[in-house]
């Protein structure tokens, strides 16, 4: 399945873009996605931290993705 | 229990935040502003760029507010983010909480935003003189 | 170590008492503003009056702001504070602090209020339907 | 000596006025003038608490009085 994944912040910058397509086998987890991102964007991985959203809340590593999901990388925030 | 959260890239208005968080009933009012500093660790700050995944941002927010109104016994709730650019000594964020009693007001709006640091999408990029970082993104 | 403190019978001025403690150095600034409460313990207040030993008055808030100078790194102190009528949900008192990091504005600006309410005089009359009392004056 | 003591909030009230005057022994302290003020006014001994300022400074009960001081009678604040 192909699935969306929004950028914010640093992971814009290390994406090159607000957005990316990323390929991924059915049934697929957020810790998928992240092993995933991390072989293409080996930036991720110098990261404080970094977090997946799905669906505008905080994923755990073994939660499924499906096509449907709003699904965005997280990296640390630092509004206020 | 009385919530407004906004996030935008208007200026933020604090007597707008403090004329919404007053009521009769209550007795005091607590606000925080932020304010974005000249320096940061010693080097000079010429701007910086706040950036929100809104949605998602709204969201944690109301979770913050609603946990407030579960532990403490506050009356109105507010909390304004700004985005997009701003200069030395602008606004980033205002938090209001009212109360009947002022104990509650303070623990209350400190607790927002402590909490609102840890866990709301939003994201700042500081500008100095000789180039530009993502705060806290890296170790 | 710049202190602001005004004891008089005007209207308060939120915006104005903020931009004085507002500075390019602050990242945070902590206000509290106390409000005239409707009721109290179940009994409706009509209004307040607030009378002051003004030299005094003045005197144990600038100790205050010393004190807080001495145990918080913080920037700006101002204390604002109303005498006479005042209807409620107006302002008796304004408290605002700036400083380089937001916990010392909190703990500054709530020592300040919690030792004013202690050490300061001044006096509040409450106004009810059947009578008036002069708060906290009896056991 | 004769000296003025000011009033303010109920004590104002229990005095009927804003300052009294009151004579005092030379060399009375703030604790004698707090006995020679409970005797004509006793309702000063049903309030919660009430301190004598001297020069705009709280008093020590032991302090002397001099009638070039501004002696005031400052029942439980309430400010704020």
């Amino acid at each position: 399945m192909e699935i969306t994944i929004l950028a914010f912040g640093i992971a814009k910058d290390i994406f090159g873009r607000a957005w990316i397509k990323v390929k991924l086998a059915e049934a697929a987890t957020t810790a998928d996605l992240k092993s995933h991102l991390e072989t293409q964007y080996p930036r991720l991985k110098k990261l404080a931290s970094y977090m997946v959203a799905v669906n505008n809340e905080y994923a755990e590593d073994d939660g499924i993705l499906t096509v449907h999901d709003e699904v965005a990388i997280i990296p640390p925030v630092s509004g206020g | 229990m009385q919530t407004q959260i906004e996030i935008h890239s208007e200026l933020l208005n604090i007597q707008q935040c403090i004329d919404w968080v007053m009521s009769p009933d209550s007795g005091g009012i607590d606000v925080f502003i932020g304010t974005v500093r000249n320096a940061t660790k010693g080097r000079t700050v010429l701007k910086l760029e706040f950036e929100a995944y809104k949605p998602m941002a709204i969201k944690e927010m109301q979770k913050i507010s609603e946990l407030v109104f579960e532990r403490w016994p506050v009356q109105k709730v507010l909390i304004h983010h700004r985005t997009g650019t701003l200069q030395v000594a602008e606004i980033p964020v205002i938090i209001a909480v009212s109360a009947k009693h002022r104990d509650a007001a303070f623990e209350a709006c400190r607790y927002i935003i402590d909490t609102l640091k840890q866990t709301v999408p939003i994201w700042k990029k500081e500008f100095f003189e000789d180039g530009e970082v993502w705060v806290a993104a890296h170790p």
